[in-house]
């Protein structure tokens, strides 16, 4: 039997006036188990605090109900006030007799009949509450940045700066990501690889930095602090250790008419390739697809020239095995698909391209040497389209996205005025529907390209793009000006939306990490708590989590960093104690709970058990790791025997509790 | 002996639950029940009950005693309730014999007073059998199924319901009736017993033998084998007498009462260090060695079973008293 | 008779999901032929101005080429408005032009009897 | 069939592919078959059969046997394999312990069907082919086997035979059934109706626990009805709301894994239509969440595991059809 | 809200902790009247409430039970409500079945945000009560004595 103390709190005028604390004292101290129950003005202030831990003292208190306001108010403060007196915190429980009583009801008498009811209730359950400790686990002082672009670089760089050793794994065969594709960036218009590679070299120098590149995550296990991650690293046929960089195989390789993803396909490249001249590593890879001698096994030119012998055509993938205690996904965007968007013309003519393509085009290292020329015939153009929102913005899911991408507004605003200015004799016309320039300096700069620069912003969209005699003929709205526009146009540029990169999917069903309908990263709570998901110890870095500019980005990928230095900095995790904890005893091991544990805290084992007529069985039973159940209790309702209970919120305790209310 | 006609037999229910409540066999929702007999019930066209008439003596759930706690007081409410006479028509032998087996352990001393009520408020009037079912056996373990007994016996003949009264309680019962003619049965053709399947089976075998050798006979093993561990050969069993006292919190009061327990069950019998039958074969045998060893060894020879046949027809898994019976005299399976 | 309700109810347009982006004003063939285009249709439906496009006689230069309903990325389905903008000037002209009795005359071995359907349902009040 | 399943059986021991054998073991009557376990050819020889009355499933007995040492032989009607299969899903037996034969099923007889036909005093029949020749104790009759088919067989689901390792006779189809028709009568009472109905049927449990315990889906090592510590142990209905208490967690247990194989009905000693609440969520499972069935395949999340964002809310439940 | 002097009925509310606990806090701290005889239980989230409960709470008197939680899509523990709402539903349509009066039983989904929405959905679902009358069909007589 526990001794329980009650104490019922006035809250100044606030329970005072509608509800006789003094009578509910009196009621509830004739309960059973209550052997002290007193009334008092403010319970949560110093002397109500003191007075309960000289109650639990002077009446050796086993269990202790609070009547007050919310447990959410204030369960926290006297969970602490008990625990400094001696007692353990989870054998206090709050009867909510302030929120839920006192301030909806206005007769005392009815308000102080259910004040009494709450708190039997209350009562009823502290019979049932066990002590709780609240668990430890060792954190593993090692992050996973699953990702290499900008977002992925700065989280590390951040991670390294702080002293833990961070890995990133990148699936292509160099980090830098799509920022590496981008000419120039806004609002500042300065160059997106002198910002961008010496970040590329820090990480690649960082003593704390571990770059596995051409990779990607097969497995994971684990759970926060305790990430058991396997990565493949697929063979290059290149050993990096040997290879310097020097590029000569990839001019000598015959095989050359592949397309250049780095370029979009603009341009061509070999076999063996580096995907740019700051590649980070800098090593060749071979393309298994291309590669005559992996194919037929005859050719053999890049062995050859490569004096350092770097080349291993039976290079293996390879399997890499490590713990981590935090994991940053900062996986990225990709534009979408054109193809259901061929009013225009994207698949017809090759002077219709995509925004990233055109920074391409405009790049010094991009296939025109940064000379904008048509794709279709070399020739300058003079009068350019650009359209907004292709994909975004779209009703329903059939054909794009239902989101704004958010960067096209300013990076067509940098084109237009790029073009303007190098070419002066261009005409550029952008089609918008709105112009979304939040952000520093955003709106200035896009106001610029319409003033300084003279682009032809028009409200209004395109609707048709027809390619004829060498033009593109361009049919629009120009809604202020109540007119139909027809435009012969040299190129169209298209802002297509973004979307999250496709391996996200797979690898948030490897993480138990939650995704929205269009694939983006849930954040755990999307203000209070934007780069954490709510899967503990996973973290959200760039536009994995929502389309994202790179100042945007760089800033959430150092509040991810920020959040990963705070854990690691942890020896141990305490645990939340008010886990499931199943008994093996009735525990069949049918899987049921495991099947909605939305955490993967659920494994099994076979365990060993005294059978009857002292023979041993072994069943099969479900284990709960407590450092990564989060008591949610969808198991406990899974479990067809009643095997699986939640602590804090047992079966009996809630029990107790409707009995209590329905007495 | 007094004769009474079957098509009024509406008439003599009618005076029979004049002053108090009368059960018939009768079919509710499709079942043959003891039923307290209202107006116009009819009689059931099975052979037996359902459940036995165990039940009206010995209910499946029964209040014993009520604690009242009133703050820190605890106040113990005797709420047994004065039982009123009743009648229950139409008891076979096979039952009748049971309450007989029921009373040896329920009415010896110290008595069980709430059955012990009820038995004294009772008058029981059985029924002959004619037409037995094939999973009958009351004539191997001693029983006339045709001298049913009880405190009157009734017999059906033709158009005519014959009554005897055996007892005192049973000729009080009889003279309270509206006045009825006098005369003898007829013989019927009782030639059908003879041909029960069942009539044959050996139950004498289990007082020649000592206790130890069915204990430990190797036959359980496999017999229990398929034993689902359900409890409804004990339920429907007119000489199961096993129950298990429980407490029910009400929330203002604690109610205790009894419910039929079963040997069969897996926390039969539980006590503090676990149960002392961890396996079903344990839990088999007891239920078994009880009808035919234990019970007779305590009480002059008397095998614990009564033939009504009910657990042959309602063994999920058709697992039965006959069967072990048979497997137990052969000493294998 | 609330036209606009009656225009929403029949089309099935829901004019408050249009972003007005004008893509359908942009796609259109018949633009130069109109007074109102399709954007404007939207517009004037969701501001309540529909008798005076019910008034217009733009309306009947709509091809029903669903080409803005096919570009709009808003489902919003301009083309669907005009068509029940047309058939509530028919309603509005009052009497029925055709009722059910005068089908059966009209049935003729050439004309699909869908026409004989469509047409009803579009010269009749109640719809 | 009966000769192929003896032969099969005898066979598997004699070559020493299993250690034993379950299957059905001839009792008193033609009529009270109990499943057995058989360790030589020649006790298969003596006691096995296989007739009309061979209904009791045996996939339940699997998971005790196929924990024990050995390879157990277990005979599977196609009701007993959805059992079988589904037991796999919940992990409860050893496949590789197990070698399963199936038996085509042309529907299974009981004693109650028989019962119901007006014969009593029924000592024995005859027949394993279309036509049962019945002998009582008061003459004979042969009828034929299809009006003697339990009450489940009637609404048989499917004679497929899954995962077996042999199978004799052959594999049949998911046969087009009415089972749900009862389910809709009573849907479409008034809820006093239902309410009287389920009252008279349900007081006249007397929790003997043989639909519990020989449900292949009840096969938890303690059921919360035994465990006084999950709050709702009880013995015996002390209370017309224990009666029903019982049958609705039972029902809502078993959800999303019973395979609907009438085996509660069919052992019921009182006769309630227990089969009509599984049936009832298995129903609403398959109108709400798409159709599931049990034990179909081991790949299938059942739908009380699983959820879609889109699933209905429980107002079309309890705002839904005139409550009557 | 009408008076009943004879019937006072007893309503049992679970709800999570995350969203409709702090709900009904916020109906208090706007001090949004509900009737008294609501009471509510704090569970951590919705896929908690067991049907067992549900049952329990009306054997021991309750004449109705109503389960509120996050809004789908918004639970703390990312699919317990998904899980809720067909358990919920399942046992609602069972409890139906028996010809138990399916208005006795209701989930509604409160926000943190929604003080004014928990307010009406208790105000609504007290008068369905109170036109329902006692809960006769699930109750337990034994709990009724005294």
């Amino acid at each position: 039997m526990q001794r329980i103390g009650v104490f019922v709190c006035w809250c100044g005028s606030n329970i005072a006036a509608t509800v006789d604390v003094k009578q509910v004292a009196e009621a509830l101290g004739k309960e059973p188990g209550v052997v002290f129950s007193t009334d008092y003005q403010y319970m949560c202030s110093q002397s109500g605090q003191e007075m309960i831990q000289e109650a639990i003292r002077e009446h050796r208190l086993t269990g202790v109900v609070i009547c007050s306001c919310s447990p959410r108010m204030h369960e926290a403060t006297f969970r602490k006030t008990c625990q400094k007196a001696g007692l353990n915190p989870y054998m206090v429980e709050i009867a909510n007799i302030r929120e839920q009583c006192s301030w909806i009801h206005k007769d005392k008498i009815t308000a102080t009949e259910k004040a009494v009811i709450l708190g039997r209730a209350a009562i009823a359950k502290v019979h049932l509450n066990a002590p709780l400790t609240a668990g430890t686990s060792p954190v593993v002082k090692r992050a996973l940045v699953i990702g290499g672009g900008i977002a992925g670089i700065q989280t590390a760089l951040d991670i390294a700066d702080a002293g833990f050793p961070v890995d990133i794994v990148e699936k292509k065969p160099t980090i830098g990501g799509k920022m590496t594709q981008i000419d120039k960036t806004f609002p500042t218009l300065d160059c997106a690889a002198c910002i961008l590679t010496p970040k590329m070299v820090d990480a690649a120098q960082n003593e704390n930095i571990d770059i596995i590149s051409y990779a990607q995550v097969e497995k994971v296990q684990g759970f926060v602090g305790n990430f058991s991650v396997t990565i493949r690293k697929k063979a290059r046929y290149v050993d990096e250790t040997k290879c310097t960089g020097c590029g000569l195989c990839t001019e000598k390789c015959p095989q050359k008419k592949i397309p250049n993803e780095f370029n979009l396909g603009l341009d061509n490249r070999r076999a063996i390739y580096i995907p740019f001249a700051q590649a980070t590593p800098k090593v060749a890879t071979i393309d298994p697809n291309y590669c005559t001698m992996l194919k037929t096994g005859k050719c053999g030119v890049c062995s050859k020239v490569c004096t350092a012998g770097a080349i291993n055509y039976k290079q293996e993938d390879e399997i890499i095995t490590r713990e981590y205690g935090a994991i940053v996904v900062a996986t990225g965007f990709e534009p979408i698909s054109m193809e259901p968007f061929d009013e225009f013309a994207y698949s017809q003519s090759p002077d219709v391209v995509t925004s990233l393509e055109l920074e391409r085009l405009m790049n010094a290292a991009g296939p025109t040497g940064g000379t904008l020329l048509r794709p279709s015939d070399g020739a300058h153009p003079h009068t350019l389209v650009f359209v907004q929102c292709v994909g975004s913005r779209c009703d329903g899911a059939q054909k794009g996205k239902s989101y704004c991408s958010k960067i096209c507004c300013m990076y067509t605003a940098k084109h237009a005025m790029l073009i303007r200015e190098k070419y002066p004799d261009t005409e550029v016309y952008v089609f918008y529907i709105d112009v979304r320039t939040p952000g520093k300096n955003f709106d200035e700069f896009y106001r610029r390209a319409v003033e300084e620069y003279g682009v032809h912003y028009i409200k209004g969209m395109v609707g048709k793009v027809t390619p004829q005699d060498g033009k593109l003929k361009v049919q629009a709205s120009d809604l202020l000006g109540g007119r139909q526009m027809h435009i012969d146009a040299d190129m169209v540029v298209l802002a297509a939306a973004i979307e999250p990169d496709k391996s996200a999917r797979p690898l948030a069903t490897m993480l138990t990490a939650s995704m929205d309908t269009n694939d983006f990263f849930t954040e755990a709570h999307p203000k209070l708590r934007p780069v954490e998901s709510p899967t503990a110890g996973i973290f959200l870095s760039g536009a994995c989590q929502g389309p994202k500019d790179i100042p945007e980005t760089v800033a959430q990928a150092g509040a991810a960093a920020s959040k990963v230095i705070g854990l690691l900095s942890k020896n141990s995790l305490t645990c939340n104690p008010c886990t499931a904890k199943p008994d093996e005893l009735m525990c069949n091991g049918c899987s049921s709970c495991e099947k909605v544990c939305p955490y993967g805290a659920i494994t099994y084992v076979d365990k060993p058990f005294r059978g009857p007529n002292r023979t041993t069985l072994t069943r099969r039973v479900a284990q709960v790791n407590p450092a990564v159940c989060q008591g949610c209790g969808a198991c406990t309702v899974a479990c067809p025997s009643g095997a699986m209970d939640l602590q804090g919120f047992s079966n009996k305790q809630i029990l107790a509790e409707v009995d209590a209310i329905c007495r | 002996m007094k004769i009474w006609k079957l098509d009024r037999l509406q008439d003599l229910f009618a005076a029979l639950a004049g002053e108090r409540t009368l059960y018939i066999p009768a079919d509710v929702a499709g079942q043959a029940k003891f039923t307290p007999w209202e107006p116009g019930m009819e009689m059931t066209k099975a052979l037996n009950t359902n459940r036995s008439a165990k039940d009206l003596f010995f209910p499946q759930v029964e209040d014993l005693a009520a604690f009242k706690i009133t703050g820190r007081q605890i106040q113990v409410e005797d709420n047994r309730e004065d039982v009123e006479d009743f009648v229950i028509f139409g008891v076979r032998a096979c039952d009748a014999r049971s309450f007989s087996i029921l009373d040896k352990v329920f009415l010896e001393e110290p008595a069980d007073t709430y059955y012990k009520n009820r038995r004294d408020h009772a008058t029981v009037m059985t029924l002959a059998c004619s037409r037995p079912e094939a999973t009958c056996f009351c004539t191997a373990l001693g029983i006339d199924p045709q001298a049913p007994g009880g405190d009157v016996s009734c017999w059906v003949e033709g158009e005519n319901l014959y009554l005897q009264a055996n007892t005192q309680k049973g000729e009080a019962l009889l003279e309270k009736l509206p006045a009825m003619e006098e005369g003898e049965k007829p013989q019927g053709d009782a030639s059908v017993f003879d041909r029960l399947p069942l009539k044959d089976v050996d139950f004498s075998v289990f007082s020649e033998k000592a206790l130890l050798h069915w204990f430990n006979s190797p036959v359980w093993e496999e017999l229990s084998r398929s034993c689902l561990g359900c409890g409804s050969c004990t339920f429907v069993c007119p000489t199961c007498q096993c129950y298990d006292v429980k407490d029910f919190d009400t929330g203002t009061k604690v109610k205790r009462f009894r419910c039929w327990d079963s040997c069969m069950y897996s926390d039969f019998t539980m006590m503090a260090h676990g149960t002392n039958r961890p396996t079903q074969k344990e839990r088999f045998r007891q239920r078994f060695m009880h009808k035919l060893v234990y019970y007779p060894n305590n009480h002059d020879g008397e095998i614990g079973c009564v033939g009504c046949g009910r657990c042959l027809r309602k063994c999920p898994i058709s697992m039965n008293i006959v069967k072990v019976a048979k497997a137990l005299k052969e000493g294998s399976v | 008779m609330n036209w606009t309700e009656t225009i929403e109810r029949i089309s099935g347009v829901n004019p408050r999901k249009c972003m007005k982006c004008g893509k359908c004003t942009a796609t259109c063939p018949a633009y130069e032929e109109m007074e109102y285009h399709p954007h404007q249709f939207v517009d004037m439906l969701s501001s309540g101005r529909v008798e005076e496009l019910m008034g217009s006689r733009g309306i009947y230069m709509c091809l029903s080429c669903f080409a803005c309903v096919e570009r709009c990325p808003r489902n919003v389905e301009p083309a669907a408005l005009i068509e029940a903008v047309r058939t509530a000037v028919l309603r509005q002209q009052g009497a029925n032009h055709m009722k059910a009795d005068a089908v059966p005359a009209l049935l003729e071995e050439e004309l699909p009897q869908q026409a004989i359907t469509s047409a009803l349902r579009k010269y009749s009040k109640g719809g | 069939m009966q000769e192929r399943v003896i032969e099969k059986a005898a066979q598997l021991l004699e070559s020493g592919l299993c250690s034993r054998v379950l299957g059905w073991k001839k009792g008193e009557f033609f009529y009270d078959v109990t499943p057995g376990v058989f360790t030589t050819a020649q006790e298969v020889r003596n006691e096995m059969v296989f007739t009309p009355f061979c209904g009791a499933n045996l996939s339940k007995y699997l998971i005790a046997e196929s924990r024990k040492e050995g390879k157990v032989a277990a005979f599977l009607k196609p009701c007993d394999t959805y059992s079988f299969v589904q037991l796999q899903k919940e992990h409860r037996i050893r496949r590789e312990n197990v070698y399963a034969v199936g038996v085509q099923c042309e529907g299974m007889c009981d004693l109650d069907s028989l019962t119901a036909l007006n014969l009593t005093g029924i000592t024995g029949a005859e027949g394993l082919g279309e036509n049962l020749k019945v002998f009582t104790l008061y003459g004979e009759e042969t009828l034929s086997r299809k009006d003697a088919l339990s009450l489940r067989c009637n609404d048989c689901k499917s004679k497929k035979l899954l995962d077996c390792d042999e199978i004799l006779g052959e594999s049949g189809e998911e046969q087009d059934s009415h089972r749900f028709d009862q389910v809709e009568a009573l849907e479409a009472m008034t809820a006093e109706e239902r309410f009287a109905f389920w009252r008279r049927e349900l007081s006249k449990c007397i929790r003997c626990n043989a639909c519990r315990n020989v449900c292949p889906a009840c096969s938890c090592e303690k059921c919360v009805f035994d465990n006084p510590n999950s709050g709702v142990e009880n013995k015996a209905a002390a209370d017309p709301f224990e009666e029903n208490l019982f049958h609705i967690i039972r029902a809502f247990h078993v959800a999303g894994r019973c395979t609907d194989c009438g085996e509660c009905t069919r052992v019921c000693p009182q006769h309630i239509p227990l089969h009509l609440l599984n049936r009832k969520l298995i129903k609403d499972m398959n109108q709400l969440y798409g159709t599931y069935q049990a034990g179909a395949d081991f790949e299938t999340k059942p739908p009380m595991l699983d959820f879609t964002q889109e699933d209905p809310e429980p107002s079309i439940i309890t705002n839904g059809r005139d409550s009557g | 809200m009408p008076v009943n002097q004879e019937f006072k009925p007893t309503i049992v509310a679970f709800c999570c902790n995350w969203c409709s606990y702090a709900g009904a806090d916020l109906s208090g701290t706007n001090r949004l009247q509900y009737p008294a005889n609501v009471k509510i239980i704090r569970i951590p989230c919705s896929c908690r409430l067991n049907p067992m409960f549900v049952l329990r709470a009306f054997q021991r008197g309750a004449d109705g039970v109503i389960l509120c939680g996050c809004h789908p899509g918004d639970c703390h523990y990312t699919t317990g409500n998904y899980y809720a709402r067909r358990r919920m539903t399942l046992l609602f349509s069972l409890l139906d079945y028996l010809g138990i009066e399916k208005e006795r039983t209701r989930v509604e989904w409160v926000s943190a945000a929604e003080g004014a929405k928990f307010a009406a959905t208790m105000n609504d679902f007290c008068q369905t009560i109170y036109n329902l009358g006692p809960n006769r069909r699930l109750e337990d007589l034994r709990c009724k004595s005294e």
